[in-house]
């Protein structure tokens, strides 16, 4: 007990920090692609940036607005948070010479488990944005709502295949499935799919129609400040973490090293791989413009669907011939 | 579908283009430390001046108000007591008000006014922490009685003042060399109409 | 055994709170509670399948069905109000006794001995290994195999409640694209108007 | 006008190529209006008519050698004319350049700088420079020329409007023109400050910034108002006028032109300038509730349940009797309807308007407009004449008297008017003096003793005459209040209902400790009344006092609960004028935070009291319907009416009489503190003999002793229309109000301070 404690604590305050730097790069980088430096005033090359925001927003004044529902309101970032957190305790970042992951907790069903708390994150955002009693949330929410169901569909199909191939939910089982070959070879449909649906989960341009700027002021999180409009921001890049983990576990072979280069240690092909996959998802933000709103919904259900069954059809027969 | 296939080839271009300007130099000016040389006639912060004799130029006749554009002049006028004259003749500004929020430093007022007391200087740096602090009065817009009379912008020696710094050895960032010039935008626009006049 | 009872606590208050909330969206969130806390008490049964598919289907899909809906009808606003003389009579001694039959049942089942086998001994079961009672392969197949001929037939049933429901929400006329509407209502009212004049 | 004129009064001419028919007679200015071409002019005016003194309206008349004057020729037949054109331009800018020669540039400064017609014409017609090489003239600035205006002699182009003004229809005569050439000048005649009614006009009438106004002076350009056009509350002509508001303040009121029919363009110095009261700091903010002798402030809220509480104790107590409501002249037409009637939604009938001397406003059916009374041809005036009552109203009277009408006064008590009148004792010589010719007479009333004005119409009403009547009351929209019901025999419309007490039975109850809950709305009886001794007993004797109010009145700080009530700037809503037309207000500008207006305040006591009242659609229609009802049922003098015009026989000294004067008053005047110069000091007037007997000079000052108390320090005036055994006072004035002593009481003169011996001491 004690010792799922322990690692609990390490790993949160691992998550927390790859979060606050994955935001100061974020910035960096967007930065770069925009011929702007990026924050560099906060100690050398702006390193205390996340330290300052941190500060700042803890600092900031917590409004709750008259016509919001109080209950509901408070109750909404933590649900963001909780199930941003939640995903980590089962997601392996290494395996011990026997086989066991390293990860706070061993779960044959990890993938389920996976899916099941991520579609309980939904709830954060559409109880947020409607109990914030004010016209944009609500537009924010409802809007996120809907996107989040449809995406999570593709999303769930894209994995079946990987699933299929692997022949086990273990997320262990399934990195150790591609110790020869990456599930990105096989599943090269499925991982684009799982890519454009990933992001669309997110929230991250170009599927942002849940803060839309330019039109919903911040989208669902707009009457929120301080901690509480924090703990949405984390949530969001604590996701994208999870993200890229899953994306490196289900397709990127997980901790094996590519072509047989065990120059790192399998972790460290792990950090590199998620790395990657958040400077694409930053990359991707500072190059597409947002959807429009008929045409996301348009694109997930008569685009994404179809091809994601067909993935899985085709999947299924290839498995089902071998 | 086709139509499909080719957006995805403009998708993977542009991923090219925002990767390619990750390395590009930054024209960046880093700003309070150092700082961009200003045009010799800057519109800056006004500044509501005296004459030699130490009364205030300003009669309060509005008119700088009524030439803003920005509705941003907001001009009180009353009698000067004879006993105590705050500016020559019958009327002067008992309150004299911009905002500089709303301000477009265009300096119309500076045209507008019939006395000339009303001036643009080159100062822009007017943060502050409450919205209220941006109201100008005058109290913070005329100059202090001990600091002269104030400049017109036309006898200024560079449009630099001495108190504003470092300032940058890049003049202008729109004729740095680098493909990323201002004219950038208007080249791709002008392609744009030669191909479509084509 | 505490853990079920910490669970049993949960679900019960959490299940009274769903039907006395004054507002619909105290109703969602206190449902999902039960939810998650009867997920919970699969999870102790050792069936982690259906925990998670409780959650994922549930929880994730139709739970937020409920919300969108309140979101979108704006009715959680206002609190739903009882009149004095609306206390349903007949219901709330329906529910005690369905109470008291419950727990009578509750209790008969604490002291009864155990009738589910036990798949496996690991903290969150072997719901990925096949042939298990509870996990995956399991269920697929009694659902495409043993059970394929109910299965299909629940599906064609619920089909058959979903026509039935739009039917009845909708209106029965038949499907007239809106421009074409607007122009045969405008019809109709010119006619009326005709009709009146004479 | 009323007919189509016969075709030899019509003229034909062109103008501008235009050809049209005008009446035979009209200047060339005014028929050019008719084709839309507008002459340049500084000294005509509409209303003051040609003078030709500034030749700016130059106009080219084909057949004539040289530019003729616009403004002074007048049409005749086959007459081309040209009112544009190279020579005519040419003129122009002559005659501009000639006027500007002396005018200073200095409209950055000047008050007119934006709506002034020198500058208008300068842009559309000068040359923009000038030959001149010498400097300008040099003139004083800033001429004190009385209580309200000051001149600029450099920038007076005189045209001559304000004397102009001053004596055709103000008919003072004291501007005039002083000295000859370049050194003309605009001054009183006397060397006097300039000081009557009407000095504001010429502000307005100066077509340059030479007349400015001292409550407007460089405070504002005319681009920053805004402009709301709404009718004068401040008595019962109702002018119409543009309220000119910047940053919450009411700056300055301007007549509106072309308003013949109420107003004739023309606006008083009470109405133009009595505006500065609406950011007074001395207004109330807050409810206040008297505890234990001191006011402390609470919510509306409390303030409403309070009230509504002392009204539901005292029905269930002693019924709607034990319960009154009072005022009505200074609220709208549908504040007053919405009183009334939730008045009378609780059953209570204990409802008047009548809080001061005046006891009627509406003349019943022989009431006429004010157009109809300038073209009367005798003008009898009973009780007190409107000079302070309803000044514009005796713009109308000396309109007339200067077409030939004779003005009668029937035993007057006030100073002599300056126009040609005829002071008689009773209505019998009144009806004799009147010439057998004259078909269309006006009768002018005070609205106090109705005996008197029964007495007067029957003398003058005779087979084959017009007689007219008009009662120029003291309440702005007094005749609106009894329209919509503030009566306690009659409701919204005249219709007669169950009659309740009125303010003599509703002041005797509270004496007598009947009266549990008395409201007044936007009155001060304690000032204003006749008998003012008596009407504060009973205002303390009333177990639960509340008054609407802008300021502690006299009755305010006798109340248990003060409300803070929007001024007449504040609303919007319509007023019933003295001549019945119903003319609109419109809110200026918005309240105070924390003040409603009378309609909310009426509406937050139903709300408390759960009163049902109607829809604001309603209201309209109901308040529209009642204002436009002949008043059926109520006589001119009718004897309901009557009630304070007793005499009393305490003593015997001198009758006390009293006389309005237009800016005594408290509440708005008192508390405007811009119009301080125009409230007049305490006076008292004495007949020559009463004079002479008790040895007082004018200038002396005296205390006047009655039953209710003691005026101190009244100036003594000998006045000679005065009949022996009276004195008079005047009323109104916060600091000594002679309904103190009740009027026409008895008084004693006492301490006789003579001026000179003050001057020694």
């Amino acid at each position: 007990m004690l010792i799922v404690l322990v690692k609990s604590a390490v790993l949160l305050a691992v998550v927390v920090t790859t979060f606050a730097y994955a935001m100061l790069f974020e910035r960096k980088i967007l930065g770069w692609m925009q011929l702007r430096p990026g924050p560099n005033r906060v100690g050398p090359w702006g390193l205390l940036q996340p330290a300052a925001d941190a500060a700042k927003l803890i600092l900031k004044e917590d409004l709750t607005p008259k016509t919001a529902d109080p209950l509901i309101y408070r109750l909404a970032p933590f649900i963001s948070l909780l199930t941003a957190f939640a995903v980590y305790a089962i997601i392996p970042f290494g395996a011990n010479g026997d086989g066991s992951p390293w990860a706070i907790g061993n779960v044959n069903a990890g993938i389920l488990f996976l899916m099941a708390i991520s579609s309980i994150g939904v709830y954060g955002i559409s109880l947020g944005g409607w109990a914030s009693g004010s016209k944009f949330p609500l537009l924010g929410a409802v809007r996120g709502t809907a996107q989040m169901i449809s995406y999570e569909l593709s999303m769930s199909l894209s994995f079946v295949g990987v699933l299929m191939l692997a022949g086990t939910t273990s997320l262990t089982g399934i990195v150790n499935a591609q110790e020869r070959v990456w599930f990105l070879i096989p599943q090269a449909l499925g991982f684009i799919i799982y890519v454009i649906t990933a992001v669309a989960e997110t929230n991250r341009t170009p599927f942002d129609l849940v803060e839309a700027e330019t039109e919903l002021v911040g989208g669902f999180h707009t009457e929120y400040s301080g901690l509480r409009f924090g703990s949405f921001f984390i949530a969001e890049y604590v996701n994208m973490l999870t993200i890229s983990c899953i994306a490196t576990l289900l397709f990127l072979g997980g901790w094996n090293a590519p072509f047989g280069l065990t120059l790192l240690p399998g972790i460290g092909w792990f950090v590199l791989k998620v790395g990657a996959f958040m400077f694409f998802y930053m990359w991707l933000r500072a190059t597409l413009p947002r959807f429009r709103y008929d045409r996301l919904m348009t694109f997930g259900w008569k685009v994404l669907l179809p091809l994601a069954t067909l993935n899985l059809v085709a999947t299924a027969a290839w498995v089902a011939l071998h | 579908m086709r139509k499909h296939l080719f957006n995805v080839g403009a998708i993977l271009q542009g991923f090219g283009i925002t990767f390619k300007y990750m390395f590009v130099k930054r024209p960046t000016i880093e700003y309070p430390s150092i700082k961009k040389q200003h045009a010799p006639r800057f519109h800056g912060l006004h500044e509501l001046r005296r004459y030699a004799d130490g009364k205030e130029r300003c009669i309060g006749c509005e008119l700088c108000s009524s030439a803003c554009p920005a509705n941003a002049i907001t001009v009180i006028g009353a009698e000067n007591a004879p006993d105590a004259r705050v500016s020559p003749g019958e009327r002067h500004a008992a309150s004299y008000e911009i905002d500089e929020l709303r301000c477009i430093f265009c300096g119309l007022c500076e045209e507008a006014c019939p006395t000339d007391a009303i001036v643009l200087t080159p100062r822009f740096e007017m943060a502050d922490y409450r919205r209220g602090a941006f109201v100008y009065s005058k109290d913070r817009l005329l100059v202090p009685s001990d600091a002269g009379v104030g400049t017109p912008p036309d006898e200024r020696p560079n449009g630099i003042p001495a108190d504003l710094g470092r300032v940058a050895e890049v003049k202008s960032t729109t004729n740095v060399d680098r493909g990323y010039s201002a004219t950038h935008r208007g080249e791709v626009l002008k392609t744009e109409r030669k191909g479509l006049a084509g | 055994m505490i853990p079920f009872w910490i669970i049993a606590v949960v679900l019960i208050v959490s299940a009274l709170w769903t039907v006395t909330a004054r507002k619909p969206i105290y109703s969602v969130v206190s449902l999902l509670l039960n939810f998650a806390a009867l997920a919970t008490t699969y999870l102790i049964l050792h069936a982690e399948f259906l925990a998670v598919m409780q959650i994922i289907v549930y929880s994730g899909a139709i739970l937020m069905l409920f919300v969108f809906v309140i979101a979108l009808l704006n009715s959680g606003i206002a609190p739903i109000v009882l009149g004095r003389d609306r206390v349903p009579v007949a219901p709330a001694a329906a529910a005690a006794l369905a109470a008291i039959a419950f727990v009578a049942t509750a209790i008969a089942a604490a002291h009864a001995p155990a009738i589910v086998p036990i798949a496996s001994h690991s903290p969150l079961g072997a719901v990925g290994r096949g042939n298990v009672f509870g996990s995956i392969g399991d269920f697929g197949q009694a659902l495409f195999l043993s059970r394929l001929l109910p299965f299909e037939i629940t599906a064609l049933i619920l089909m058959v409640a979903v026509v039935g429901v739009v039917l009845l929400a909708g209106d029965l006329t038949p499907y007239v694209p809106t421009r074409r509407r607007a122009e045969q209502s405008r019809r109709a009212l010119r006619e009326a108007i005709l009709r009146e004049g004479k | 006008m009323s007919s189509a004129p016969a075709t030899s009064d019509l003229v034909t001419l062109t103008i501008d190529g235009v050809p049209l028919q005008v009446r035979k007679g009209t200047l060339l200015v005014e028929a050019a209006k008719l084709v839309k071409q507008e002459i340049p002019v500084y000294c005509y005016h509409t209303k003051l008519g040609p003078a030709g003194l500034c030749r700016v309206c130059l106009v080219e008349v084909e057949g004539m050698p040289k530019l003729q004057i616009g403004c002074n020729t007048p049409v005749a037949e086959g007459m081309v004319v040209r009112t544009r054109g190279e020579s005519v331009e040419k003129g122009r800018a002559m005659v501009l350049e000639l006027l500007l020669v002396n005018h200073p540039l200095d409209c950055p400064i000047c008050d007119k700088g934006g709506e002034c017609d020198l500058q208008d014409y300068a842009m559309a017609y000068g040359r923009g420079s000038s030959d001149l090489a010498d400097p300008k003239s040099s003139k004083p600035k800033a001429v004190d020329l009385g209580p309200t205006i000051v001149l600029d002699e450099e920038r007076c182009v005189v045209c001559q409007r304000c004397v102009r003004f001053d004596d055709l229809i103000a008919g003072e005569r004291q501007l005039v023109l002083k000295d000859r050439g370049h050194r003309d000048m605009i001054a009183t005649a006397t060397g006097d400050p300039y000081r009557h009614n009407f000095t504001g006009n010429v502000t307005e009438l100066c077509p340059v910034g030479a007349l400015t106004s001292k409550t407007y002076r460089f405070k504002s350009r005319p681009w920053d108002l805004h402009r709301t056009e709404t009718s004068c509350t401040q008595c019962s002509v109702g002018c119409r006028m543009n309220v000119d508001v910047r940053n919450g303040t009411v700056l300055r009121t301007m007549s509106v032109e072309g308003d013949d029919a109420v107003s004739d363009w023309w606006l008083c110095d009470r109405g133009r300038y009595n505006v500065g009261y609406i950011d007074a700091p001395e207004r109330i903010k807050q409810p206040l509730l008297r505890r234990d002798g001191t006011f402390m402030q609470i919510g509306w809220e409390d303030a409403f349940a309070i009230w509504a509480k002392a009204i539901r104790s005292a029905l269930a107590a002693r019924g709607p009797e034990s319960i009154a409501a009072l005022g009505g002249g200074r609220l709208t037409n549908e504040e007053a309807y919405l009183l009334a009637r939730s008045m009378r939604a609780l059953g209570v009938k204990n409802i008047d308007w009548r809080t001061g001397r005046q006891r009627q406003a509406t003349p019943g059916s022989s009431g006429g407009t004010l157009l109809d009374l300038e073209r009367a041809g005798a003008i009898v005036t009973i009780g007190e004449s409107p000079a302070q009552l309803a000044p514009v109203m005796d713009l109308r009277v000396r309109k007339a008297v200067r077409h030939g009408a004779r003005f009668i006064r029937v035993a007057s008590h006030e100073a002599a008017p300056t126009m040609p009148h005829l002071d008689v004792a009773d209505v019998a010589a009144a009806a004799a003096a009147i010439p057998a010719n004259v078909t269309r007479v006006a009768l002018l009333w005070d609205g106090v003793d109705s005996a008197l004005a029964r007495a007067a119409f029957a003398a003058l009403d005779r087979e084959g005459r017009t007689l007219l009547t008009y009662i120029s009351g003291e309440q702005g929209n007094a005749r609106g209040a009894e329209a919509m019901g503030m009566l306690p025999f009659s409701g919204p419309g005249y219709h007669i209902a169950d009659t309740g007490r009125d303010f003599e039975g509703i002041c005797a109850d509270a004496l007598a400790g009947k009266l549990d809950v008395l409201a007044i709305f936007g009155a001060n009886p304690a000032l204003n009344a006749a008998d003012g001794a008596r009407v504060r007993d009973a205002l303390q004797a009333v177990g639960f006092l509340v008054v609407t109010e802008l300021f502690m009145t006299e009755t305010a700080k006798l109340a248990s609960l003060v409300l803070p009530a929007a001024g007449a700037f504040e609303k919007s809503g319509s007023v019933v004028n003295l001549a019945g037309d119903v003319l609109p207000t419109a809110a200026a500008l918005a309240p105070p935070d924390g003040v409603l207006s009378d309609f909310e305040i009426v509406t937050g006591l139903a709300r408390a009291l759960e009163i049902e009242l109607p829809d604001t659609e309603e209201i309209e229609r109901a308040t529209i319907a009642a204002a436009a009802a002949l008043p059926v049922g109520i006589a001119f003098g009718d004897d309901r009416f009557a009630g304070t015009a007793k005499e009393s026989e305490l003593g015997d000294g001198l009758l006390l009489r009293v006389t309005h004067h237009a800016f005594a008053g408290g509440g708005t005047i008192a508390n405007d503190e811009r119009i301080a110069a125009l409230r007049p000091l305490p006076e008292a007037a004495f007949a020559r003999a009463d004079a002479e007997r008790l040895g007082i000079r004018t200038g002396d000052y005296v205390d006047l002793v009655g039953s209710g108390g003691t005026l101190h320090d009244l100036l003594a005036e000998v006045r000679d229309s005065l009949a022996p055994g009276e004195v008079v006072a005047i009323a109104g004035l916060s600091d000594a109000a002679a309904n103190a002593l009740a009027e026409r009481s008895r008084v004693r003169v006492e301490k006789i301070r003579h001026a000179d011996a003050l001057v020694e001491a």
